[in-house]
């Protein structure tokens, strides 16, 4: 069956009016058709038997041109196949009407810019999804200022990305990507990058992130962080593509990285080794998970400035993978804030007896963020070390480690906090996340633990994508990826820790006697009489000491720069408002002259040339 | 006025209060009595963000014996075995100090020799109490060969104790008119060449601890105790020296053979954990010096001047107030009697007390959780000093 | 390759009894430092099947029992992929050094799973402090292993050991070919790390008695505190293996055995005299002298491969 | 930081290969100091169980239990058993020890999971002795009695005068501190007075709580304090190591501080209606009649003298005994009731057999009255004396004139002592002839001081086998000196004369004071055969009673002991006999 992508967008437009119809009568009734319709939206994009084609349509001088490139199947994948999942979780939160519409604008939106072939259409569909996400952030009164920032980042994306556009235009004369004039340009390519460093929250333009996914609606956090900002990696790539690789190394080349590249990879390796640093030291749950995000972002910056197709490679895995887990861990963390209707970690403790298989799902989450062998976040940290191996960038690979090792120690924190620990007593009557939680992160951890096993698969799509791109694909089989200079078997590894840790257990079951249960609130008296056992629990501040090492960078931070820069800016425009707004008439009237006046010149002066 | 309106608060622990500190997000944590890092049975709760904390309270009581009442129940000469059971690494002082009060009151006069006996055992038992405190200290930053190395110099020093009282620890060996037996033969020539390998087992230390850099990281700036703070809090012996003021009852108000001792008050300036380690190590040093000298001026002549029968001792009605300087600080006790066979009150004036609650509390305020038992042993807390 | 099956049969009962041995007789070596006669050098065996032998265990959850599995599980998978010297690679073809590095991992990770269903600020504390230690050591341990890639122009651990590979014999003298020579810097740099890794002195903070009660442990008794000195032994083995298959070349178990335990009682003796950090010194120490020393020894290898 | 700091902690590696310095238990084994004060060790049969050890001991580690030892005199079959979990190991048991036989040993191993092993019944035969010894020189217990102050021998030699000062009160309080309590005394008494109860109330200054103690048991107190055998004080465990504590001057302290006893000692009775008669006012009597008097019989005292006081009265010289004590007891035991009727023989005016009808208890204590005589050649004669009729017409104010006269005394007890010394003061040269050792004379030792200073030649281990005389009037005496035989053990030794060395003696009177014996012959006459009389004694029952009913004996004539404070005790014993007998009957 054929269809063009004009029909699929109109089609999930359609099926954002009928669910927002459905929903204004009876939520729940509206929740489950949003569930089904997104699902079927998921097998009209999945099913190899559809054959989504090109589009073009030319108004005027201008052609618009959509058409899905082999990268851009690989999004569409990602974002068609998480949109259901998502969809699920927030069947328990019964959201209102306009909240699904604008979920399927937004994913509608996200379709149309990853299709779109040219300049005007992707900055029309990119600044569509911005503003419907925008409209989602605040769905929660407590985001407005949030979202505030959200937009206004945005806004700045956007004017940057359309002012690259003009510029581009302005040289060749023409919006269609595929022509190649671009020779070098710094200033395009500074303006073509910050709308997607933006998205990705990479690190001098972050600010907007952390407050965004702390205040915004739970379980649409888990698509903001999840699969939106993989937007972002898709229009890195898909701008510096059409720039090309080699074109790219005109400006030199550093460790036999482009120098653009090099620039980027440090980006993305501060910025992931930040974000880790401010993901172990936050207090809040989704705070936490928005740094985490940020961190595990800077890795796919990494591995894309490194330029070489092991790098893509690991970026566009580690894409994959962070997809999968940080939807997963939003959609987990939702489902605890959906019981507990809190987000303060110091607030939840023990939580493991009363909330197993979110435990369970979570566990393998973190496991997959740290990038520990028996899930798939291993395939996309080698491939990342492999590239900085390879182009033996040493102190890149320094600042990557750090922050892939502090990675687990926000990922314990999270789980200790959560989890571990004594059973607070105001949680005693929680009960296990409801079911549409659950589901979508048991599917989840499913791949990512399957992936594990099976690391070459996902690489199989990817290197089709690396081909595509003119790229040497990396030599793998289902089980194993190898680089030139080592590899590893996944399913040999995992299953080797899977029956050795099978035979350990059952060996504990054969020889342990029946353990004897003890209460966790009696451990730890020392002696004492306790008053208050909710006291007992280690998880406020649970990297003090990190704290205090770190102390210097906490108070260099981005944000309080801007503030400053903001304050710069609101004293210059009271001074100018002084000097304006006096109250005096004659003032007025100058004014309006002087403007005139300068109207007038600049008129004339146009039209002199 | 602040803190006791904070300990108000954790005095009350009720519901209305739990709300007001859920905002803090502090933990409560229980350092003893259960802990390896604790001196003895004492806790302190400390309320910590992170490791950091925010307040400390000292819990002792664990120990309590009532040994001030349990004297009150005994007869005068029952209470020796009892005081020097009041501080394990140093119970001499107790002995002393419990002899020097009823001699005081009784006017039973102690012989020449007797008084340099007793002083020659107070400096033993000082070198073996810095001794202690040096291996205690070194555990505490995690040294576990020095307290193997000091613990094991300081059973050559229990040996001789062995040998002049037939105890090691529980000397039970001054009363009232003297000491209970003579020096064994020899004894002065054993100590000294013992005070020579101890010279010599000093720069070992310094070797392996006092001059290590990883020490000095770990000490300088813990737990400072400036000049004000130290008269505030009634700091007193090394504690006090570490802090810069030069104060020392042997010195000040000299007892037994003091007097005829020439030695140097030590003191460092800093006050903090760092300085109150290294006054006791140069006093260590200052100490073989006294012992020597005591060594050659030892006088002859008789050891013990009686008292009548113990079981029906009476001892004259009166009070009195005796006080010496030990490795802690200063050691007094006030004895009251009523003329009867048992005292009417004994108090012990401990330097626990001051230095292991009030002091430690505020000492302990903003330090971190790894720092705790460092400072504490520092600052030479000995908790069942604490409980008597 | 069946003698490596047999081998990699063997390898875990092996190491348990190696690491063992090497607590043991490490024992004996601090005892003598602190000028006492130590226990017998077999005490560990049977400290361990005394505990392995106790009959009560007591336990806060399903965690806290799967917690020492995970770990015990973790560690051995780890050696399965670190070569016993040159004699048998084992399963190291089929993993290298990133995964290895990774796999060491799993064990700490699965023992702080079960310390924090203990619910013991103490063991959290401590995992807390061994997270962040790992934090420090581990940037200029990669460092290390990046020189060693640079060098050696792989990142397969049996491949470094076979880079290594020289003739055997009384006249020649197999260290020549030793990493160790041509990358001074590194294996110093690495020793320093290996130091951290193990947990001694001036780094072990995690079970700092004095500080958190022996942090991790202090939830655990009988069985389970057997299975956590059998992992402590097994994780010895593991890190000194590291060790010399990568910088000491490996070599035939004669030799691959005694250097193992040489490592280990060159950072046992270096414990046995100092102080321990506090843990944000740690942190500061590893990211200070060491990794200049490891940029400093990467610069030297490039230099070395031109 | 230099590097040297740095560097300067691997200085500890040097004992790497050094000899460790610590000791490898069990194979090797540090040996305790001299001193060491371990585990306890007590020698079980010079342990006299005094419990003084189980009183100092401030943790009450020690209980004395019963043993299975052997009972001499003066000792308990009381031996300390020790906790060693609550032994402190202070050692002050071992100081205060008055025998020595505790010591601390230098074993002080014990391991043991069952904490019942730790209570160690310390006592051995034989072991060496090692570990925390008691020195004497730092006993705790101070060895010597407050002084009393003397009349010098000089002076005292010439009249009859009180030699007995007495304590102050200072020396009294100081003196009764000395007392261990262990109350071996109070079992060696005869009376059992409770020594320990009144030398506490002494120390304490309470002397009226001390005579009222002192009261329950012995009437006759103050006569006792002055003058007595003090078998306490020969068993007084201080006089191990020292002298004993004065107990016989503590009471005679206390006594003579109370005016009247009346005003201090609770003599309300309550009347009986059966009278009882004794006869015979010594001191068996009076305490008799005292204390059965107090349980409100009606008492009737018949004595055959002018005087009520017995052997007391006739027996003792003043200058030991001043009147005015006897009087002031004897008033007061009157003052409860007791009638005396003095110079009423019975046996000659009344029989006993009226007296048993009229009466419904008879208690005869008529005292030791015949002497025995040493049967030898040339005894009998008018200048041999008997000492007790000799001290009999002293204290009755017979002029005797034994001026510049030599006088042989023969005897070593209290009546030889008194014969030697009345007759100095009589202004004889006196002898004092003994067979055995000066250490085995009955006397008392002050006695025997007291007698040399005052000048009397004293003849030990001597044995007189003949009287010469001239024209019936004595001239010499021969005897011979003797040898000790110690072959018969646990007996005292007994002296074998060497006939072949054979001296003289120029003397003008001897005095016989070798002992006496009871005058029984009125009531054979009497009785005949229904008395059962052995050794010269009647025979007794437990209550005192003899074998015809209501008809009882005591002091001296029944007991072997032939002192005052057995008398006494007799008198009491038979009090509460006769009660019993009376309540039963």
């Amino acid at each position: 069956m054929n269809f063009t992508i004009g029909h699929l967008i109109l089609v999930i437009v359609g099926a954002g009016i009928i669910t927002a119809i459905v929903t204004k009568f009876n939520r729940l009734s509206g929740s489950i058709t949003a569930l089904l319709l997104s699902i079927g939206i998921a097998f009209v994009c999945f099913y190899p038997a559809f054959h989504i084609l090109p589009i073009s349509f030319t108004t005027g001088d201008y052609t618009f041109i959509f058409n899905l490139s082999t990268l851009s199947r690989f999004f569409l994948m990602l974002f068609s196949g998480m949109f259901p999942l998502v969809i699920m979780a927030t069947v328990s939160t019964k959201p209102k009407a306009h909240y699904y519409f604008f979920f399927y604008l937004i994913l509608a939106s996200v379709i149309g810019t990853i299709s779109s072939q040219d300049l005007l259409s992707f900055f029309f569909f990119f600044e569509l999804m911005t503003l419907f996400s925008y409209l989602l952030v605040i769905y929660k009164k407590r985001a407005i200022k949030a979202g505030l920032v959200y937009i206004l980042m945005g806004i700045i994306g956007g004017l940057s990305l359309l002012l690259g556009i003009f510029y581009v235009f302005w040289l060749s004369k023409d919006f269609r990507i595929s022509v190649e004039i671009l020779k070098g340009s710094y200033a395009t390519l500074f303006l073509l990058s910050l709308p997607f460093l933006i998205k990705m929250a990479a690190m001098p333009v972050h600010i907007w992130a952390p407050d965004t996914y702390k205040e915004s609606e739970d379980v649409y956090t888990a698509f903001l962080s999840g699969v939106l900002s993989k937007l972002g990696i898709y229009g890195l790539i898909f701008f510096w593509f059409t720039w090309g690789i080699y074109g790219l190394s005109a400006w030199g080349k550093v460790f036999d990285v482009p120098v653009t590249g090099y620039i980027i990879a440090w980006i993305g390796a501060i910025t992931a080794f930040i974000g880790a640093v401010y993901a172990l030291l936050s207090e809040d749950v989704k705070k936490l998970l928005a740094y985490s995000s940020i961190s595990q972002l800077g890795y796919i910056l990494v591995g894309f400035g490194i330029m070489s197709s092991l790098g893509w490679a690991g970026a566009l895995y580690h894409t994959l993978t962070h997809t999968i887990f940080k939807t997963m861990l939003f959609i987990v963390v939702a489902g605890i804030i959906f019981r507990l209707n809190t987000t303060k970690l110091s607030e939840m403790g023990g939580l493991i007896k009363k909330m197993p298989v979110s435990f369970l799902t979570l566990l393998v989450g973190i496991i997959a963020l740290a990038g520990v062998p028996p899930t798939m976040g291993f395939a996309s940290k080698y491939l990342i070390y492999s590239a900085l191996f390879e182009k033996k960038l040493f102190l890149l690979t320094a600042v990557v480690f750090a922050a892939s090792t502090a990675a687990f120690l926000y990922a314990y924190r999270l789980i200790h906090n959560i989890f571990l620990g004594p059973l607070k007593t105001s949680l005693k009557n929680t009960k296990e996340a409801p079911l549409p939680f659950l589901i979508p992160s048991l599917i989840l951890s499913l791949f990512l633990v399957m992936f594990g096993f099976f690391p070459g698969v996902p690489l199989e799509w990817i290197n089709n994508i690396l081909m595509s791109l003119g790229m040497k694909s990396i030599a793998s089989t289902f089980t194993t990826i190898s680089t030139s200079l080592g590899g590893f078997n996944g399913l040999l590894s995992s299953s080797i820790f899977i029956s050795i840790f099978g035979i350990i257990f059952i060996l504990y079951l054969i020889l342990f006697p029946k353990a004897k249960w003890v209460n966790d609130k009696n451990t730890f008296t020392a002696g004492e009489v306790m008053h208050n056992t909710d006291l007992l629990t280690y998880s406020s501040h649970f990297y003090r000491f990190l704290e205090r090492e770190f102390g210097l960078l906490i108070k260099l931070s981005v944000k309080k720069l801007y503030d400053n820069i903001l304050g710069i800016f609101e004293w210059m425009f009271d001074v100018a408002r002084k000097l304006l707004y006096h109250g005096n008439v004659n003032g007025y009237v100058w004014a309006i002259i002087l403007v005139t006046l300068t109207f007038v010149i600049s008129f004339l002066i146009g039209g002199l040339r | 006025m602040k803190q006791k309106t904070e300990q108000k608060k954790s005095l009350n622990q009720g519901g209305k209060n739990m709300t007001e500190e859920k905002s803090i997000d502090f933990f409560e944590y229980f350092i003893g009595p259960q802990h390896p890092g604790i001196t003895g049975n004492f806790g302190v709760i400390l309320n910590a963000v992170g490791d950091e904390i925010i307040k400390a309270q000292a819990n002792p009581g664990y120990l309590h014996r009532a040994f001030e009442k349990l004297m009150e129940q005994r007869m005068y000469l029952q209470n020796v075995p009892l005081v020097c059971r009041i501080c394990v690494p140093e119970p001499d002082v107790n002995e002393a100090l419990y002899s020097m009060a009823i001699e005081t009151l009784t006017g039973i006069e102690v012989p020449e020799r007797a008084k340099y006996i007793r002083t020659i055992v107070l400096e033993m038992a000082r070198l073996a109490a810095y001794l202690f405190y040096f291996g205690g200290t070194a555990a505490t930053l995690g040294l576990y060969t020095l307290p193997n190395w000091s613990f094991g110099d300081r059973d050559y020093i229990l040996d001789l104790f062995e040998e002049l009282t037939g105890a090691r620890i529980y000397h039970i060996y001054m009363q009232p008119g003297g000491v209970r037996r003579d020096l064994p033969k020899d004894f002065t020539k054993k100590l000294y060449s013992l005070l020579q390998t101890l010279k010599k087992r000093i720069k070992e230390y310094d070797g392996i601890f006092f001059d290590a850099a990883l020490f000095k990281k770990r000490t300088k700036g813990v737990g400072v105790i400036n000049k004000d703070m130290a008269i505030e809090y009634s700091v007193t012996g090394p504690n006090l020296r570490a802090s810069g003021i030069a104060y020392d009852i042997r010195k000040d108000t000299p007892y037994l053979a003091y007097p005829d001792i020439n030695f140097n008050v030590i003191t460092e300036n800093e006050g903090d954990f760092y300085s109150r380690v290294m006054v006791r190590r140069r006093e260590f040093e200052e100490d073989i010096k006294i012992l020597e000298q005591l060594i050659d001026k030892l006088p002859s002549g008789e050891v013990w001047n009686r008292y009548p029968m113990p079981l029906n001792w009476k001892v004259e009605k009166g009070d009195v107030y005796v006080k010496v300087e030990s490795t802690k600080g200063e050691y007094g006790y006030y004895v009251v009697s009523d003329g009867s066979e048992k005292p009417r009150r004994i108090h012990v004036r401990g330097p626990s007390m001051t230095h292991g609650i009030m002091l430690l509390e505020k000492l302990l305020k903003g330090q971190r959780i790894a720092d705790i038992s460092p400072i504490m042993f520092s600052l030479d807390i000995c908790p069942p000093d604490i409980d008597r | 390759m069946n003698i490596n099956i047999l081998y990699a049969a063997l390898a875990p009962i092996v190491a348990i009894l190696l690491g063992l041995l090497y607590i043991g007789i490490g024992r004996k070596i601090i005892a003598r430092l602190q000028r006492r006669y130590g226990p017998p050098f077999y005490q560990q065996y049977i400290d361990t099947i005394k505990l392995l032998a106790k009959k009560t265990v007591s336990s806060h959850g399903v965690f806290f029992s799967l917690g020492p599995i995970m770990g015990l599980a973790g560690s051995m998978v780890t050696l399965l992929f670190i070569p016993f010297g040159s004699a048998a690679p084992l399963l190291s073809f089929h993993g290298d050094i990133i995964l290895v590095m990774y796999l060491v991992v799993i064990a700490p990770l699965g023992m702080a799973l079960g310390v924090g269903e203990g619910s013991n600020p103490n063991g959290s504390i401590g995992m807390a402090r061994g997270l962040t230690l790992m934090l420090a050591y581990e940037v200029p341990f990669v460092l290390a292993l990046f020189s060693v890639v640079l060098y050696t122009h792989t990142t397969s651990i049996a491949q470094i050991v076979q880079s290594q590979a020289g003739e055997w014999s009384l006249l020649k003298f197999h260290g020549f070919n030793w990493l160790t020579f041509a990358l001074p810097i590194s294996a110093i740099v690495a020793d320093i790390c290996l130091q951290g890794m193990l947990g001694e002195k001036p780094f072990d903070q995690v079970i700092a008695p004095h500080e958190i009660a022996s942090g991790p442990m202090v939830e655990y008794g009988g069985k389970y505190l057997g299975m956590m000195v059998i992992n402590h032994a097994l994780h010895i083995y593991i890190e000194t293996a590291l060790f010399v298959d990568i910088f000491l070349g490996g070599g035939p178990v004669w030799f691959f055995i005694p250097a193992t335990f040489s490592v280990f009682i060159l950072s046992l003796i270096i414990n046995g005299v100092l102080p321990r950090f506090r843990i944000g010194q740690a942190l500061k120490f590893y990211w200070g002298v060491p990794l200049i020393l490891a940029v400093i020894g990467i610069i030297y290898t490039m230099v070395v491969i031109k | 930081m230099a590097w040297n700091d740095i560097l300067k902690p691997l200085s500890g590696w040097k004992f790497l290969f050094k000899k460790p310095h610590t000791i490898r238990y069990p194979k090797e084994d540090k040996i305790p100091s001299e001193r060491y004060r371990g585990i306890h060790t007590n020698m079980i049969d010079k342990c006299i169980g005094c419990g003084s050890c189980e009183k100092i001991c401030m943790n009450q580690a020690i209980t004395m239990k019963e043993m299975d030892v052997e009972v001499k005199e003066g000792t308990t079959n009381l031996r300390p058993v020790v906790d060693h979990g609550r032994c402190c190991y202070c050692g002050l048991c071992v100081d205060i020890c008055p025998t020595g036989s505790l010591w601390l040993s230098r074993d002080y191993r014990h391991l043991s999971e069952d904490i019942d092993t730790f209570i160690i019944d310390p006592n051995v035969k034989e072991k060496e002795r090692e570990g925390w010894q008691k020195a004497p020189e730092f006993s705790l217990i101070p060895p010597e009695r407050g002084k009393m102050e003397e009349i010098p021998p000089e002076k005292r030699v010439k009249s009859f005068m009180e030699v007995f000062v007495g304590y102050t009160e200072p020396i009294a309080k100081e003196e009764a501190q000395r007392c261990l309590g262990c109350g071996l005394c109070v079992d060696a008494c005869a009376t059992h007075m409770h020594i320990p109860d009144y030398l506490k109330a002494i120390r304490e200054g309470n002397n009226e709580e001390a005579v009222r103690i002192m009261f329950k048991n012995n009437p006759l107190s103050e006569i006792c304090g002055t003058v007595c055998t003090h078998f306490c004080e020969n068993v007084c465990p201080v006089g191990i190591i020292g002298e004993p504590v004065a107990i016989q001057w503590e009471k005679e302290f206390a006594t003579r501080t109370i005016e009247d006893y009346k005003k201090i000692i609770d003599t309300t009775i309550k009347e009986k209606k059966e009278r009882v008669a004794v006869v015979g006012a010594g001191p068996a009597g009076l305490s008799f009649a005292f204390y059965l008097r107090l349980k409100g019989y009606k008492i009737d005292v018949f004595e055959k003298y002018e005087k009520p006081g017995g052997m007391m009265l006739l027996g003792i010289p003043s200058y030991r005994l001043p009147r005015k004590v006897i009087e002031k007891e004897i008033k007061f035991i009157t003052s409860t009731g007791v009638k005396i009727h003095t110079g009423t023989q019975i046996g000659k005016k009344k029989t006993f057999k009226e007296l048993l009808k009229k009466y419904s208890a008879v208690f005869v204590a008529t005292g030791n009255t015949k002497p025995y005589t040493m049967g030898i050649p040339g005894e009998e004669g008018k200048d041999t004396l008997q000492a007790i009729s000799f001290l009999y017409d002293v204290n009755t104010g017979k002029k005797i004139d034994l001026k510049g006269k030599k006088v042989l005394v023969v005897g070593g007890g209290n009546v030889a002592m008194d014969a030697i010394r009345t007759s100095r003061r009589l202004g004889a040269d006196v002898y004092l002839s003994y067979r055995r050792r000066e250490v085995d004379m009955p006397a008392d030792e002050l006695e025997r001081k007291e007698a040399k200073e005052e000048g009397i030649e004293f003849m030990i281990q001597t044995l007189p086998i003949e009287v010469i005389r001239e024209k019936g009037k004595i001239k010499a005496v021969k005897y011979v000196p003797t040898d000790m035989d110690f072959s018969e053990k646990g007996k005292r030794p007994k002296p074998v004369p060497r006939m072949n060395d054979v001296r003289t003696l120029e003397v003008d009177i001897i005095i016989e004071a070798i002992g006496q014996g009871p005058d029984l012959t009125y009531l054979e006459q009497e009785f005949g055969e229904s008395l059962k009389i052995e050794k010269g004694k009647p025979v007794v029952d437990k209550n005192l009673m003899c074998s015809i009913k209501g008809l009882f004996f005591g002091g001296d004539m029944a007991n072997k002991q032939n002192d005052i404070v057995s008398a006494v005790a007799d008198g009491r014993r038979a009090a509460e006999g006769v009660h019993n007998y009376l309540q039963n009957k």
